[in-house]
């Protein structure tokens, strides 16, 4: 919706776009420059000198850099010339939120337009198009921003790559390293490339062009991955990050054929034609999701065509944001360059997933949020729990990265739109920060497993207090009951305010553990963390060659790390002075019609409360307190085993070895997979090879020994192991029951002891289904 | 259950034994004995004593040191009694010249000797009640102890390393006016022994702590060749000042006094004391120290007799032989009375001036040695009460 | 804040706290040095509960004797490969995360249950002393001087008294000491040869 | 105590303009404050003089004098000398031992010893003298010395030595053995009174010595006695210092300690002295009611008005505190003047005689209270008025002790 | 939670006593669930019959709930036979871990395992 309220001189709705189109064009003209300047020539043989690869660098960083520029004064622009949203201010009392509740009658201001159309199929227009809001500009800065940090940090990570470079993990046959010549260049190409395609996603002005753009993070992601494409691993991991994308990707179009076809538009704002969120939540329907203005045949056709549409963007957001199922991916993505994790892998790319379910929240039926509120919570403690048993450092920061996406999903699955994109920014930059924090390790010891490590605060102080800073900052930790913390505090609580708030408002028990889990990730979050810093920084040196030979990071990443600690500590606070903070400015975004409680059409007994239901204070204070407990409990946890040592680690794997197994093979999913779709495959195309060469052969071979085998066939497996083996198998069966039995019996007070305590608690769970105060009550 | 015929005991809760190091820097092993005791609990199960604590080589000094020089080490052996271990080499050196000491000196040396056994019977019983808990009865001792040694202060200008009697005789004779002297201090010293009885003696407790506690057969002591207070307290009636060598038992010739030892059941008449409880057995703790209290009261009266026969003597005190006066060559060996016990010297003489070789047979040195028998399966709280009912002094027993 | 919540605070703060300590501590004789302030810490409580008398039990009979009891037994047997044992840490979690469900459990039915809620309106003013030791004797003697205007006269009846209780715990007291000793007692075994 | 403070408090209060609640908290803990400071004060002076008078008894029994210079006469200041010495001496911690039991050993007997004196009355009547007035008082002091122990279990124990240990176990054994006949002892009094009332049990002997529950009847005469034999056990005086007897134990449980450590053992062991006195002043000898009652005499009594009272209280102190004295000087004597027992000695004198004799004084103390009631010394006198009419102070609030007689309340018939 | 918040302005009430039995509680089961010491395992069970304890008296405090619902002395008396039984418990039990000391030379009752099926 263009906005005329403003007739100052420099009109938002002008310069605006511009300014973002050129933030957005600069890294695409850093890639052209570098690809006709470097790629070009290397590929007819050309070298590149060392000099001439830092120039590139240069140019990269320059670009990116300039983006920023552009993207704070954009900010800037924003905050001044447009009227802060009524629903932006504080809210203090339940009477503020009922106040703030009627001013929503009237959508957040964007503006939106289309700088190119690419082709025009009937009612379908393909453009290239702009949709600004402050949602927009708070992405594009964070973007900028960390994309120029990272730029920043990879010039001292990447500067071997300058010259011709010896990759250790590669044994050539002869038995030595595998060298290649360096690939700065082509490094600091993908990056620009993948900037230009992240800033384009977030600028979209509709599905399509977000979706090609989509398919653009995907294959600089596949680049980046693949960067050191030599390794099996990495060319492996490339791989299944491009095809488990392309499965969520499915079910995304799928999504978009069914907005397309009943909205006959993809575009977010009204340019020319009614876009998707005004036909949705039409002015004269209070900004109420309107099914009927589908223009299908009933309503409920309508609801089930929105509610695919809803579950197909999610699929989508599913594969990029790496939720449950498609989840696998990820982890192994940390093949490629650590400055790439950081940008790509944890704070921007498979952001775009939760930032897509923002920016397209108002499409979303409840019980399309349910599915999304599910899978995050399935997701957030599946991967919390695999991080817990991971010896990877990257491998851990991945699945805590996986784990706190499906906290944001399932915040916006809550109701909680701005808890989650708050949390996304939020993340964005102590994720980010831990990732490049421990790239700095890595760069030191040479190894990503958290074994070799320890004791290392001593030899690179500025990286161990800034990661944990970012360790303090994830674990969202703060100061309840004076409201000071870090900046994961203030956007885990209102994720968690939110949950709580979801959980009193659908008391059926079903629902109550979508609160339970994320507080239990909480806890399960402040440990794994914890056990991270305190494996790698305290205590004594593991391996001590490495430990010697461990250094302080270069001067450009040390800084990079301090910037980025400052703004995982500050990013949540209020700008002091006023009342500006991103959480208000997230605020000025929010969809209209969406801050108010729904109920589901479908389920009817499900609720999505308003958001702002969740800042009252019995609501907050218990849930900050909770989340609060829950990971200092995390961190204490950490500590005894880490730091005290009261509790063995190796103890505990032994005696929970089938739950360790489980986590430590990431519940095998990959296996799973493999079964499931790998292997059947392969037998496939086996089969049908097999057809060709093994058809005849075996078959006159087989008649030819027919007889011989099948009378050693009928002795072995009919007398021997039929006959034989029912009756042996009756008998081990009988004694193995017995066994089993008797292992309960083991002699061992304490054992006893705790099933005492499980029957009781048993006990309680039978009571709480009939007295009042019980849980279920 | 095995098919031996024996009776198994279970003590009440299976205790880990302790070995627990009882000195060399305790309270109550007076001095620098060192017991090892090894415990179930309170009950001492076995005590192993370690000693040469004081060890001073004090028979090799005597192989480079003439007899009367030799004198002043003597003091140092049992230091509580030094008077007695100056009369005992005396004596065995004068044996070995064949040397006779005059009338007036023999008496001499009877007073001061049994003056000595007074003051050490007097730190032995003080230093008793101590183990046992009591301690004002140990400062009455001392007080009483004190006086004596004013007393020889006044005869020799020391006050515990005399070196007064020596060979030939003594180094002078008492200063005029000490004779009345000694007797005011005994008349005054009389009655005192009552309250020892009453603090100590017959005191309740006192009894319950010894009566019955450390029970040493007269056999035992004899195999063990414990001599002194500690062999008559277990009832065998032997006192070298009576069964001795005729140079020793010479000496009390014309005195008229008892063994104290318990003979058919009785204590000699007649010394005045309090009656033997009835919950005391020959042999034990009680009856060492109760003979210990008896023999005070016989030196009162030995003193006294000898008082009398010094004052009537006639002649000199016995002038002390020169100092580097040549031995005969030949071997002796002399055992005396002691406080403790038999005290014995020897020497081996090559006709020198120097022995050839000295030697000290220690009373307390045998009288240690039962502490591992006695103390079997006693309480903690015994082996201070058994110890200190021996009366030891490690000076004599290390040397 | 009034200082009954303050001496609450206190007490049940000593009390939690060094019961945490009790589980927490590995050495013997260190948890039966927190127990012992834990359980006095209660007896503080009791006291601040208006039930001197049973508060003053505790300080006697649980502080004072059973606990020197127990020191006692800790310390005949307090060898030093006794004194801490460890269990293994899986046992450790498995029992800490049963604990915490299980306070879970009993704190959020605590909290639940509106009768127990505070009232502004404590029944009895925490100034007038409360008089317990002659009506539990006389209860225990089975008079109840304090139900006397207990309408309900079959719940009077019922209610009337703890004699019976009182004889039976006597009786099993005596019992339980002969036992006690008995069991503790040194045995001897008479064996006779075959 | 505290309402008066809050209310002074308001009172100051009010002249600039404020207020305060009659329950607020600073009167309370103001009051605890007082009332630790005055008891703490008590038990530290005592402590001073009593080791004082232990000294100088013990040198005038062993015909010494004993301190005679510091402070000018009689050596009085020498206890204070000795405090500065073992304030500046080195504080020893073995290397073996438990070190945080080891340090808080010594703070938990003093504890546990100071503790006894909050339910200690030092005076009654209208106004007690007392930190906490409860009706279990008897009890509850009982209760609280049992806890010294504690200190004495963990310093031998923390220690790391043998001969700590031994000591901590004697004493852990004797004072868990001694509880019993003194606890015994304690109930006769109680059941004269018929209340665990300190205050009210102080209250009854009022007047003459004659009403003294010491000279109640013979049997109570016996128990004081043994009351006092085991009092003198329970605080492991002389002859029952089994637990640091010196001669056996070179210390017992206190020798590895040193300096300050060292002497709050000793504060501890003297307050317990005190304690154990004051309570045998006041449950046999007439707490603050002197054998002649000259408060009375002079007229310092309640009934004549506040202030008169509140001075006969002040005497009624003194007197409390003179019993306790002149009992502690009689633990002194005797300590000097006695070898020690031996442990089995000890637990053969507890179990084989104090307990028995205790119980057998219980019943006849009772037979004679049943035959002879309101009657005291020896049942030769009429108990005084005052003494009949503070029957019914009982605590009775309900208790109709026709009402039973007449079976109007139900006696226990579910049996 | 909100208990804690409002402790400081109201008064202590019955939940507030149950909040510590329930933490005793707790903490003597999982001393029980945790000790191998025999001695450990009797401390636990102190710690359990305490907690119940504490719940008796507060349902018995007049200080704590209205006169008319609580259970007045019966709670005290309730909490008094627990701490004598507990006594007379935990003389037996000493006097049984005393004699499993004896015969196996160990307090650890792990070692007491020799009846498990």
């Amino acid at each position: 919706m263009q906005s005329a309220r403003h007739s100052t001189p420099m009109n938002p709705a002008t310069t605006l776009p511009t300014i973002l189109a050129i933030a957005w064009l600069l890294p695409l003209a850093a890639f052209a420059l570098v690809w006709v300047g470097y790629s070009l020539p290397q590929m007819a043989g050309g070298r590149a000198s060392y000099g001439a690869q830092r120039t590139a660098g240069w140019l990269a960083t320059g670009a990116i850099g300039t983006s920023c520029v552009l993207a704070i004064v954009a900010l800037i622009i924003w905050l001044t010339q447009t009227a802060p949203h009524e629903v932006a201010t504080v809210h203090e009392t339940a009477a503020a939120h009922q106040a703030a509740s009627e001013h929503m009658a009237s959508p957040p201001t964007s503006y939106s337009g289309i700088y190119y159309t690419l082709a025009q199929f009937g009612k379908l227009r393909i453009s290239i198009g702009y949709y600004i809001d402050a949602l927009t500009i708070a992405m594009f800065a964070l973007v900028t921003l960390i994309s120029t940090c990272v730029h920043i940090y990879s010039m001292g990570y990447m500067h071997e790559e300058l010259e011709d470079m010896v990759d250790r993990e590669i044994a050539t046959p002869d038995g030595n390293y595998y060298h290649r010549p360096g690939r700065y260049h082509r490094f600091y190409q993908y990056l620009s490339l993948f900037s230009f395609s992240m800033l384009g996603l977030l600028l979209a002005g509709n599905l399509a062009m977000v979706f090609m753009f989509w398919e653009l993070v995907g294959i600089c992601s596949y680049f980046l991955i693949g960067f050191y494409f030599e390794r099996p691993s990495a060319s492996y991991a490339a791989n299944k990050a491009f095809i488990v994308n392309r499965v969520g990707d499915f079910g995304m179009l799928i999504g978009l054929m069914a907005l397309w076809s009943c909205l006959g538009t993809l575009d977010f704002g009204d340019s020319n034609t009614p876009g998707m969120f005004s036909q949705l939540r039409s002015e004269a329907h209070q900004y109420e999701l309107d099914a009927a203005a589908m223009g299908s045949e009933s309503a409920d056709t309508n609801y089930l065509l929105l509610f695919v549409a809803g579950v197909g963007l999610f699929c989508g957001c599913v594969g990029k944001s790496a939720q449950f199922p498609l989840h696998t991916w990820l982890p192994d993505a940390m093949e490629g360059p650590t400055p790439v994790s950081a940008l790509v892998h944890s704070a921007t790319m498979v952001a775009a997933g939760v930032y897509l379910v923002g920016r397209c929240y108002p499409i979303f039926v409840p019980e399309a949020l349910l599915v999304i509120a599910i899978v995050g919570a399935i997701t957030l403690t599946l991967a919390a729990t695999i991080a817990i048993t991971a010896y990877d450092i990257k491998r851990v920061l991945a699945y805590s990265t996986i784990s706190q996406l499906g906290y944001m999903m399932l915040a916006l699955g809550l109701g909680g739109w701005a808890a989650g994109l708050f949390h996304l920014i939020t993340h964005a930059f102590f994720k980010s920060l831990l990732f490049l924090c421990s790239g700095s390790v890595i760069h030191a010891v040479h190894t990503n497993d958290m074994r070799q490590m320890g004791g290392l605060r001593h030899k690179m102080p500025w990286t161990a207090y800034t990661m944990l800073i970012g360790c303090l900052a994830i674990i969202g930790a703060g100061i309840p009951a004076l409201g000071i913390g870090l900046s994961g505090y203030f956007s885990k609580d209102a994720i968690i305010e939110q949950a709580w708030s979801f959980a009193r408002v659908n008391e059926s028990s079903g629902y109550q553990l979508l609160m339970w889990l994320p507080l239990g990730g909480a806890f399960i979050t402040a440990c794994y963390m914890f056990r991270l810093w305190f494996m790698t920084f305290t205590g004594m040196p593991a391996n001590t060659e490495r430990y010697d030979h461990a250094h302080e990071s270069p001067r450009s990443m040390v800084g990079v790390l301090v910037l980025l600690a400052v703004f995982a500590v500050g990013v949540g606070w209020h700008v002091p002075g006023s009342k500006l903070s991103v959480t208000s400015l997230l605020e000025r975004a929010r969809p209209a019609g969406t801050l108010e409680t729904t109920t589901g059409t479908w389920l009817p007994n499900l609720t999505v409360p308003d958001e702002h239901l969740s800042h009252e204070p019995q609501i907050a204070i218990p849930a900050g307190w909770s989340a609060f407990a829950m990971a200092m409990g995390g961190l204490l946890l950490a500590a005894i085993i880490y730091v005290w040592r009261w509790l063995r680690a190796e103890e505990i794997q032994q005696s929970f070895s089938p739950i360790h197994r489980l986590f430590v093979n990431a519940w095998w999913f990959d296996q799973l997979y493999d079964w499931m779709f790998v292997r059947p495959a392969l037998w496939k195309s086996k089969f049908f090879a097999g057809i060709d060469r093994y058809v005849i052969d075996p078959f006159v071979n087989l008649l030819a020994r027919g007889t011989a085998f099948l009378a050693r066939a009928l002795d072995l497996v009919v007398d021997r192991k039929a006959v034989d083996g029912s009756i042996n198998g009756l008998a081990r069966l009988t004694w193995d029951f017995g066994n089993s039995l008797h292992r309960l019996q083991t002699g061992n007070l304490r054992q006893y002891v705790v099933f005492i305590v499980v029957g009781l608690l048993g006990l309680f769970a039978a009571v709480s289904l009939c007295w009042k105060y019980a849980l279920a009550g | 259950m095995s098919s031996a015929a024996t009776n198994v005991i279970e003590l009440d809760v299976r205790t880990d034994e302790m070995l627990v190091n009882m000195g060399p820097q305790h309270p109550s092993t007076h001095g620098v004995l060192r017991l090892v005791l090894r415990t179930d609990g309170e009950v001492v199960s076995e005590v192993m004593p370690h000693i040469g604590y004081l060890h001073r080589c004090a028979e090799k000094i005597g192989e480079n040191l003439t007899p009367r020089q030799y004198i002043p080490y003597t003091d140092r052996m049992d230091y509580l009694a030094g008077m007695n271990m100056n009369v005992g080499w005396a004596l065995t050196v004068e044996k070995l010249m064949g040397l006779e000491v005059p009338e007036k000196g023999r008496h001499l040396r009877v007073i001061i000797s049994e003056l000595g056994r007074i003051a050490s019977h007097l730190v032995g019983m003080g230093a008793y009640g101590l183990d046992l808990g009591s301690f004002s009865p140990f400062l009455y001792a001392f007080r009483e102890r004190e006086k004596i040694l004013d007393l020889f202060e006044e005869v020799c200008g020391a006050r515990l390393t005399y070196s007064y009697l020596t060979v030939g005789g003594a180094t002078a004779d008492f200063p005029p006016g000490w004779i009345d002297k000694c007797l005011a201090f005994l008349d005054q010293f009389v009655p005192v022994i009552d309250e020892y009885h009453t603090l100590l003696t017959t005191n309740s407790i006192f009894i319950r702590r010894t009566a019955g506690i450390g029970v040493m057969p007269g056999e035992m002591a004899i195999d063990y060749g414990c001599s002194g207070p500690v062999l008559r307290g277990s009832g065998v009636n032997w006192d070298l000042r009576r069964d001795g060598e005729p140079i020793y038992t010479s000496m009390y010739e014309g005195y008229d006094w008892e063994v104290v030892c318990q003979t058919n059941g009785q204590y000699p008449s007649v010394y005045t004391a309090p009656n033997v409880p009835t919950e005391a057995v020959l042999g034990d703790c009680w009856h060492r120290f109760y003979v210990r209290m008896l023999e005070v009261v016989q030196a009162i009266s030995l003193v006294r007799q000898g008082i009398e026969k010094y004052r009537t003597a006639e002649g000199d005190f016995g002038q002390p032989v020169k100092l580097t006066q040549k031995l005969p060559v030949g071997e002796t060996y002399l055992e005396t009375e002691c406080p403790r016990g038999q005290m014995g010297f020897g020497i081996v003489s090559d006709g020198s001036a120097i022995p050839w070789r000295a030697r000290a047979r220690s009373s307390s040195f045998a009288n240690l040695s039962v502490v591992p028998d006695l103390c079997q399966g006693c309480l903690i709280a015994d082996v201070p009460a058994i110890v200190g009912s021996l009366d030891l002094v490690m000076g004599e027993i290390d040397r | 804040m009034n200082w009954s919540s303050l001496l609450f605070l206190l007490c049940s703060g000593f009390a939690g706290v060094f019961a945490i300590a009790v589980v927490l501590s590995n050495n013997i004789v260190r948890m039966a040095f927190y127990l012992v302030l834990s359980l006095a810490a209660t007896a503080g409580l009791f006291f601040l509960a208006g039930a001197d008398f049973v508060g003053a039990m505790q300080l006697m009979i649980y502080v004072g004797g059973t606990l020197v009891l127990l020191v006692f037994g800790v310390m005949l047997t307090a060898q030093s490969q006794f004194v801490s044992m460890r269990t293994s840490s899986g046992e450790l979690l498995t029992a800490l995360m049963l604990g915490g469900a299980l306070l879970f459990v009993l704190v959020f039915t605590a909290m639940n249950v509106p009768m127990w809620q505070p009232t502004n309106q404590p029944s009895v003013s925490e100034d007038t002393p409360v008089l317990t030791a002659t009506p539990i004797g006389m209860a225990l003697e089975g008079y109840r001087v304090d139900q006397l205007e207990q309408p309900n006269p079959s719940l009077r009846r019922g209610m009337s008294g703890y004699l019976f209780p009182f004889v039976i715990v006597s009786v099993h007291l005596l019992v339980v000491l002969v036992g006690a000793a008995y069991l503790a007692r040194a045995r001897r075994h008479h064996t006779e040869s075959a | 105590m505290a309402k008066l403070l809050n209310q002074c408090l308001d009172w100051i209060a009010s002249w600039v303009g404020g207020s305060l609640p009659d329950d607020s908290l600073l009167g309370y803990v103001l009051a605890a404050l007082i009332y630790v400071a005055l008891l703490l004060g008590l038990v530290a002076t005592s402590a001073l003089i009593f080791i004082w008078l232990e000294r100088k008894v013990s040198g005038r029994i062993q015909d010494r004098l004993g301190p005679t210079r510091v402070g000018g006469k009689f050596g009085w200041l020498q206890t204070l000398a000795d405090g500065m010495k073992l304030l500046t001496k080195e504080d020893l911690v073995p290397g073996d031992a438990d070190k945080m039991l080891f340090r808080l050993a010594p703070y938990i007997s003093f504890c546990a010893s100071l503790a006894a004196f909050i339910a200690l009355p030092f005076a009654g009547r209208d106004f007690p003298f007392v930190a906490q007035h409860l009706n279990i008082a008897v009890f509850f002091v009982l209760a609280v010395m049992g806890l010294e122990v504690f200190g004495v279990i963990l310093a031998g124990y923390a220690s790391a030595s043998k001969w700590s240990l031994f000591g901590a176990m004697r004493e852990a054994a004797q004072v868990v053995s001694y509880e019993v006949p003194m606890g015994l002892c304690v109930v006769v009094p109680v059941m004269l009174a018929g209340s665990m009332d300190l205050v009210f049990l102080g209250d009854k002997q009022q007047g003459w010595f004659t009403n003294w529950y010491l000279f109640h009847d013979p049997f109570t005469f016996l128990v004081f006695w043994v009351y006092f034999t085991c009092g003198v056990a329970s605080v492991n005086r002389a002859p029952f210092d089994l637990a640091e007897a010196e001669s056996e134990l070179v210390a017992g449980f206190h020798t590895e300690y040193s300096g300050l450590r060292w002497s709050f053992f000793f504060m501890a062991e003297y307050g317990s002295m005190l304690a154990v006195s004051i309570l045998a002043a006041i449950l046999f000898l007439g707490g603050w009611n002197g054998p002649i009652p000259i408060a009375g005499l002079l007229g310092l009594t309640w009934e004549n008005g506040p202030v008169l009272g509140y001075l006969g209280n002040f005497l009624g102190m003194i007197n409390v505190i003179a019993k306790g004295f002149l009992l502690v000087t009689v633990m002194i004597w005797v300590r000097w003047t006695l070898p020690r027992l031996r442990i089995d000695q000890v637990m053969t004198t507890c179990l084989k005689y104090c307990t028995p004799l205790a119980a057998v004084m219980f019943v006849g103390a009772a037979l004679w209270h049943t035959t002879l009631p309101d009657r005291v010394f020896l049942g030769l006198l009429q108990a005084p008025e005052v003494n009949r009419r503070l029957t019914e102070r009982l605590p009775d609030h309900s208790l109709d002790v026709q009402a039973i007689e007449q079976g109007t309340i139900a006696q226990g018939d579910a049996l | 939670m909100p208990i804690l918040a409002s402790l400081l302005t109201e008064p202590i009430g019955v939940a507030h006593y149950m909040v510590v039995g329930a933490v005793l509680f707790v903490c003597g089961v999982v001393c029980m669930a945790t000790k191998r010491n025999a001695l450990g395992i009797l401390m636990g069970i102190e710690l359990v019959l305490n907690g119940a304890n504490v719940n008796l008296v507060a349902l018995g405090s007049p200080y704590l709930r209205g006169e008319s619902a609580t259970l007045m002395l019966d709670g005290q008396l309730m909490a008094m036979f627990v701490i004598v039984l507990a006594a007379a418990e935990a003389a037996v039990a000493l006097a049984i871990a005393l004699n499993f000391y004896n015969n196996f030379g160990s307090i650890d009752v792990d070692r007491a395992n020799q009846l498990k099926g």
